[in-house]
């Protein structure tokens, strides 16, 4: 159903994604992992059209999405959400509204300007919101709510969207432990119960193999391995994150387990 | 799509939301609603539709083609005879004996044929004026004793021509005549601003830049006292037609005032805002009256001052320069003082803990945290002010103000209003870029105003 | 008693460099007679040059009459008239001319009741004076605003008034014209004139309605400060320009004059109590 | 006072480089500090004798007589102190036009502004390639003053507030678009790309992404515009274009037996400008959340 | 040499300090402690004469200075200099200007107005920072310095006073332990090698005990301990900082060794 052909996008110079070519057959939950600029938002923000491609081809369902210009493209948006590391919501807005932008592509901005949402559109997003279990706090501001409860406002943005595919951008990179397994656990209950796509940049190696149906590993833009969470061994990851043998997956790791001894730590000087 | 908390709360909250949603819109539509009343009101209040009866769009054509076109009136003198020509009319644009524009062809004694656009054409003979349109045919207007008769092809007058016995007014599309018992006078338009560079009494007069360039750099002396180059920046800088040289000291007027104004009220604000400022002055009653000043001269108005200061100081430049400076003085002493009220204690007590007298703790406590404050306010003030001195000089007498007004209520010299408002335009662009450049310069880009 | 510097004030009616252009000749000669440094000064308004006489900032000006009993009213040591201009018949007067568009329909004060109606500057003798007193008095009403007239406005001088009523801004206005010759070309002289030389209206278009009795010309003034031989020599000069020097007596009274003849205080006098009538 | 050091000391060799530097540094730097003064000295005082030789008046003669005319008005109008409540009322509609006008151009200039800021901000621009000519556009409306646009207007439309209210409006469009696109160039993005990845048009994420961001600040400003505005349409007035100015320049250039009405008027003006200075400074204050 | 009698001084109806007395013999490094509030900052201020005491007296060489003015007090002022927790530098002049101002009070107004100084005190300033490890740093803005280095351009500007005794309130507060070393370092080898008198604030036990020949401790505005840094028990210490049986020195302490743990810990998240 989704189909990327030698994806190209280059910086002057530099390419920062370099003919990345996958397709996918049916909905499923895929991490993308990578170091620190190895080109997954990059590749992320080319499939949600965000910004163009020099190079290469992204088809769904047959169509060629990677042309599109004004009302189609906006259309093609509205089918393929996004989620960001810095949730990008509107800070000043409350969270409804937030949700309700959701909706905006199929709205005119006359009606949007004025607030005339239709009550189901609001029906919805509160229900979108309990499901995602924050519906106390719809009627506050978006930028008073913690991190966590931030992304799954954005998440709650993406559903309304009624998406075809999911494109999340790190979404648990500035979280803490704690709420990035809910915030995981969120995405992978959306693939598994209405059966969207989503493809996942993540950080980490344990999170992937955790939550994902299949691992595509970036390195320098390229794609450098495409498989199936178990084989991702360490000297793939050795390979994909271009460590050397001193690498340790722990130090990249946010398993609560784990970082629960550095927050610790890290409370004593304060 | 399953629930996972229960279904209560998410339910009242469907109704807060919906409640929530329904408040803003309420707003979103609430606000350009008390807009739409408030331009509804004016449109009445500021009678908009008389207003739409009023507005003379023939006014803006003339405009808006006097601005970039001129005329050259051919004229007859009915009375004595006699053939005229001049530029937009003036004596300063009158065509010397034996020059004549190329438009213009004698066609006998007393007699010529002007060439007019769109096919248009007219003939001055004597007493007669034949004006011909392509497809209307010709039109004759002669003048015998004390009447003036009109013939036209069909013997109707068309709405074009205003007639009477005594003056008739032909308009056409390509240029126009009017005659009086006094004079005949055919108008014939063309494009550019003539004679900008030389008057036709000028030996450089219609010469290309190409032959000016030839001539400056030539040692043949066009005239015999200076050399080709002084004589040609001579002659367009004494240009009677666009006065060149008036219009510039115009400028120059108009900036000396906005300097002055604004410096010397930064100059006297500075140490009148020490008074102002609650942790520079102790005493409530000082700062009170210095603040009260401060209101004062700000509130009474740039425009007031200008005009109570023309009967001490008579018209010029001198008078907008004091009339800024009394308002800025008010308008900065305001900003300094809630400056120095901001200023950071610490800078001050590092200064002064070394047994710094006060005027060491003022020069180094204060002033190094206020100067960056101040001199960006002061150089954005210098630039809004060579607008304000704009207007001031058009009160005053002084100034490119004076003559951008002055040329404006006469109504008819579209052009050099023209001129004068580009020069306006380049004048405040080129103080915006300046006080912008002289703020990078002296306090670093970035912390501007 | 030295002056150092002769300061010329010229009222408005034309483009300021026009004023200073025409007035460039006889600025020469005053140099060259008084031995200083002679400026012209062309303030926006009637109101400026009386302030710099006022002030002391202006030696000379040529004034209004209203502007000159102004002027006297507020320090009666401050000016002094001198000299007159004469027409070319002979008289030195000229009247206030009330006028109308002539699709408008109005032919007479009658015909301005409930209408808009235009004075110009505050300080002119033609433009608000003379009409302000003798118009009431015609039409057996006031000046005020929704009273005879709809609306009575200033729109700011002779040439304002006359675009106004053009444009159809307002319905009728007063300007000053001499009243000889003919309405077609705006009469001889006069703000008419020289909107319609200078093809801005076209006088076929326009209508009088009424006229005022004549008005006194108003006087070139002398600061009473001034020495005794400034004012001797500026007085001839004045007198003799006629005479030394036509094109620039053309120039420097605006028009066609038989020349200037002296005048006093006296000449003005019912000017004046008309003024303070109105105060 | 010992020789020796607390940290890593330079050797007397490198400290006498040092001290030379700077004793250099110091000198040149007291050399451009003198120069600049001495410019600017003469500047100032060259401008002002220049400045007081093309006056009418000159500047020491004139400024024993500053008290004259505001001595005659206050003489006058204290005379006449009880007619002034009822001419205040007189002159209260003019007021009211002068206030209208201000707050109409206010209204509109402060909208064209926000189109203006919007189209000329980099990362909000609808058309990017055009930035620079939207810049332009405003640095040109910035700096026409408003009496040339609204002398020519009335030469089209006549007398009355609309030339000035529209050449008011066109100024404060320039300068609160100037003022505006600071402000939106400090504005998060970040809400604007998660607008953006929702499909949502051009005008959808300025209204929803932007303008809550933004508001407050743009508010701000365009009280303190609607502050000067009013003082600009007095002065508007003043050159004949309706409200206050005007029946102010008619009273003062009548002179004498008016000042009373001068008086008035001044006196209405002065509250009037005085309050909306208050008014604004204080929502200002609260807008921005100013301590 | 130095006599403080009975000082105290109110703020409102509080006692910021209240009847302290102490006296000082010869020249000494003396550390105040106590915690936030307990009249450290007052005290000293009182002593440099940047606020007046309420009652009391302070006598030094015999001349009581409680009370001058005028130019009598700036004249002890530039004997006593003074170090502040904040630097108090001015930071948009040159390293050079700011420490040129510890002569301030001996030159005379109109040539400081101009920045004028002699040539000789510009060598002794370079002099000195150049004993302070800062002589690269003299012709830079005092604002592009580190911490560390602008407190040692503030004691520089002390040295430049040529003081008697030097007041120095929290230095280190403000500075991470590296440089929180060399401040004190520098303040220690000037009491040693010129023989100043110097008087520290301090917030930490250890930095006291390490550096100081005698503390003092204040709680509440009064001297409640003054002694030699051995006599300064752990329940001496709980009874200045008014703390309970969980007092734990390690929780207050800046001491390297203490630290560099923490700093370590601190490192792992970020
Ligand atoms: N707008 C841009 N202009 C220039 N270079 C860019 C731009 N955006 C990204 N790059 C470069 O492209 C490369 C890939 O960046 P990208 O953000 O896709 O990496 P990433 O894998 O998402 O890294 P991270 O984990 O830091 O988000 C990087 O080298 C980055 O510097
Ligand atoms: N200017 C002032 N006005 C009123 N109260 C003050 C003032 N300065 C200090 N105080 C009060 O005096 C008391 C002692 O303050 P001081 O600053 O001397 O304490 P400190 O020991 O230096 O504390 P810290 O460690 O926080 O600097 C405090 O309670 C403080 O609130
Ligand atoms: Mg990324
Ligand atoms: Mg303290």
């Amino acid at each position: 159903m989704l189909d990327v052909q030698s994806l190209t996008k280059r910086f002057g110079d530099k390419k920062a994604v370099d003919s990345a070519s996958f397709s996918v057959e049916k909905p499923a939950m895929i991490g993308i992992i990578g170091r620190s600029g190895a080109g997954k938002s990059t590749l992320l923000r080319m499939m949600n059209r965000l910004s163009d491609a020099s190079e290469g081809s992204i088809t769904f369902d047959g169509q060629d999405v990677t042309h599109l210009r004004g009302k189609d493209r906006r259309a093609w948006q509205s089918r393929c959400a996004m989620i960001f590391q810095q949730f990008n919501l509107v800070p000043r807005m409350d969270v409804v509204s937030n949700v309700l932008h959701g909706t905006l592509n199929r709205r005119s901005t006359l009606a949007t300007m004025f607030n005339l949402y239709p009550a189901s559109d609001i029906h919805q997003a509160i229900n979108i919101l309990d499901r995602l279990g924050i519906a106390e706090q719809a009627p506050k501001r978006a930028e008073a709510l913690s991190g966590g409860q931030q992304q799954r406002v954005a998440i709650a943005r993406a559903l309304m969207q009624d998406p075809d595919i999911i494109l999340a951008d790190e979404p648990i990179a500035s979280l803490d432990p704690m709420n990035a397994q809910i915030v995981m656990d969120a995405l992978r209950r959306i693939h598994e119960e209405d059966g969207r796509m989503v493809i996942c940049n993540l950080h980490t190696l344990d999170t992937a193999r955790r939550y994902c149906d299949r691992v595509i590993g970036m390195r320098d833009g390229r794609i450098v391995f495409d498989g199936s969470p178990e084989q991702l061994t360490t000297g793939v990851a050795r390979d994909i994150y271009g460590a050397g043998a001193d690498f340790s997956e722990a130090a990249t790791s946010t398993a609560i387990e784990t970082l629960d001894r550095q927050s610790n730590a890290q409370r004593v000087p304060a | 799509m399953t629930a996972t908390a229960d279904t209560i709360p998410a339910a009242d909250m469907k109704q807060t939301a919906t409640a929530l949603i329904a408040r803003k819109r309420l707003i979103a539509f609430a606000a350009p609603a008390v807009i739409l009343a408030y331009f509804v009101y004016l449109f009445f209040a500021f009678d908009i539709l008389g207003l739409v009866d009023r507005a003379r769009m023939d006014n803006a054509r003339i405009l808006v083609a006097d601005s970039y076109s001129y005329k050259t009136h051919i004229t007859h003198d009915n009375r004595n005879g006699g053939l005229n020509f001049a530029i937009e009319g003036e004596a300063k644009g009158t065509y010397p004996e034996g020059m004549r524009p190329e438009f213009v062809e004698p066609i006998g004694e007393d007699a010529v044929r002007v060439t007019l656009k769109k096919g248009e054409m007219a003939e001055i003979d004597g007493p007669t004026l034949r004006y011909s349109l392509p497809d209307y045919g010709t039109v004759t207007v002669t003048v015998e004793g004390r009447d003036i008769i009109l013939d036209t092809p069909d013997g109707q007058v068309p709405d074009w021509i205003s007639a009477s016995s005594a003056r008739v007014d032909i308009t056409g599309e390509g240029g126009r005549a009017v005659v009086t018992r006094a004079r005949t006078e055919v108008f014939h338009y063309s494009f550019g601003w003539e004679l900008f560079w030389f008057t036709l009494d000028s030996p450089f007069y219609g010469k290309s830049f190409g032959e000016l360039a030839g001539l400056a750099l030539s040692g043949d002396r066009v005239m015999p006292d200076k050399s080709n180059l002084a004589a040609i920046v001579s002659d367009v800088w004494n240009n009677q037609m666009w006065r060149h040289k008036d219009v510039l000291w115009a400028i120059f007027e108009t900036i000396l005032m906005a300097f002055l104004g604004t410096m010397g009220a930064a100059m006297i604000a500075l140490p009148l805002a020490f008074l102002a400022a609650q942790n520079f002055t102790r005493f409530m009653s000082v700062r009170f009256a210095v603040r009260r000043f401060f209101d004062f001269v700000r509130g009474v108005d740039g425009l007031i001052w200008t005009i109570i200061l023309s009967r001490a100081f008579g018209p010029g430049p001198l008078t907008g320069a004091l009339a800024i400076l009394i308002t800025d003085t008010g308008s900065f002493g305001k900003m300094f003082s809630e400056a120095l009220e901001n200023v950071d204690d610490k800078q001050i007590e590092g200064v002064s803990c070394t047994g710094a007298k006060p005027m060491q703790r003022y020069r180094f406590g204060v002033i190094p945290q206020v100067t960056p404050v101040f001199l960006s306010q002061i150089l954005y003030y210098l630039e809004s002010n060579t607008r304000s001195a704009t207007v001031i000089g058009a009160i005053t007498g002084g100034g490119i103000g004076l003559l951008l007004t002055q040329a404006i209520i006469t109504q008819k010299d579209w052009e050099e209003v023209t001129y004068y408002i580009m020069l306006v335009i380049l004048m405040v662009i080129a103080m915006d870029w300046f006080s912008g450049w002289l703020r990078g310069k002296l306090i670093g880009r970035g912390q501007a105003h | 008693q030295e002056i150092t510097e002769f300061r010329i004030g010229i009222l408005g009616g034309e483009n300021a460099q026009d004023r200073m252009t025409s007035n460039e000749c006889f600025r020469a000669k005053t140099e060259e007679l008084l031995g200083v440094p002679t400026k012209v000064f062309t303030p926006a308004d009637y109101d400026g040059v009386i302030q710099g006489l006022l002030g002391g900032s202006i030696d000379m000006a040529w004034l209004g009459a209203s502007a000159y009993a102004k002027a006297y009213l507020t320090d009666p040591e401050a000016v002094e008239p001198v000299l007159v201009k004469v027409n070319t018949d002979g008289s030195y007067g000229y009247h206030s001319i009330g006028f109308a568009r002539k699709d408008s329909g109005i032919a007479s004060l009658e015909d301005m009741q409930g209408k808009v109606f235009a004075f110009g500057d505050p300080n002119s003798t033609s433009g608000y004076l003379i009409p302000s007193i003798e118009i009431p008095a015609e039409v057996g009403g006031t000046m005020e605003s929704g009273d005879y007239f709809g609306e009575v406005k200033f729109v700011g001088g002779h040439e304002q008034t006359i675009v106004a009523v053009n444009n159809g801004d307002v319905d009728a206005g007063v300007t000053w014209a001499d009243g000889i010759g003919e309405w077609e070309d705006g009469y001889n002289s006069g703000a008419l004139r020289k909107a319609s030389d200078a093809g801005l209206v076209d006088m076929n278009q326009l209508v009088e309605i009424w006229r005022s009795k004549p008005i006194p010309e108003g006087p070139i003034v002398l600061r009473k400060a001034l020495p005794e031989r400034v004012k001797l020599d500026m007085v001839a000069l004045t007198a003799s320009l006629k005479t030394q020097d036509p094109d620039c007596a053309y120039n420097f009274m605006a028009g066609e004059a038989l020349g200037v003849m002296p005048i006093n205080h006296d000449a003005y006098i019912s000017i004046i109590e008309a003024r303070k009538s109105k105060m | 006072m010992t020789d020796s050091t607390l940290g890593e000391s330079l050797g007397v060799q490198r400290t006498a480089e040092i001290q030379d530097a700077y004793l250099a540094m110091a000198r040149t730097k007291r050399m451009y500090g003198g120069i600049m003064l001495v410019i600017f000295v003469a500047l100032m005082a060259s401008g002002f004798i220049l400045a007081d030789d093309r006056n009418a008046g000159g500047f020491w003669d004139g400024i024993l007589n500053v008290f004259d005319f505001p001595g005659e008005v206050l003489k006058e109008a204290g005379e006449k102190i009880t007619l002034l409540p009822a001419l205040m009322v007189k002159f209260f509609p003019s007021l009211i036009e002068t206030i209208n006008i201000a707050a109409a151009s206010t209204l509109i200039g402060g909208l064209m502004a926000i189109v203006l800021s919007l189209l000329s901000t980099r990362g909000l621009a609808r058309f990017p390639a055009l930035i620079g000519v939207f810049r332009r556009m405003m640095d040109i409306l910035r700096a026409i003053p408003e009496i040339v646009i609204a002398l020519v207007l009335i030469f089209i439309l006549g007398g009355g507030p609309v030339p000035a209210m529209i050449a008011i409006a066109l100024h404060t469009a320039g300068a609160l678009g100037k003022l505006f696109s600071e402000v939106n160039e400090n504005a998060s993005l970040k809400p604007l790309e998660g607008l953006e990845s929702t499909g949502a048009s051009w005008t959808q994420r300025m209204i929803l992404g932007v303008v809550p961001q933004v508001a407050p600040n743009w508010l701000s400003y365009a009280l303190m515009r609607f502050e000067i505005n009013i003082r600009a349409s007095a002065i508007l007035g003043f050159v004949g274009s309706g409200g206050i100015g005007y029946d102010l320049k008619n009273a003062f250039s009548w002179g004498q037996g008016r000042y009373d009405e001068v008086a008035a008027i001044f006196i209405l003006l002065f509250l009037t400008i005085v309050f909306f200075d208050q008014l604004s400074s204080h929502y200002r204050n609260k807008l921005v959340g100013k301590a």
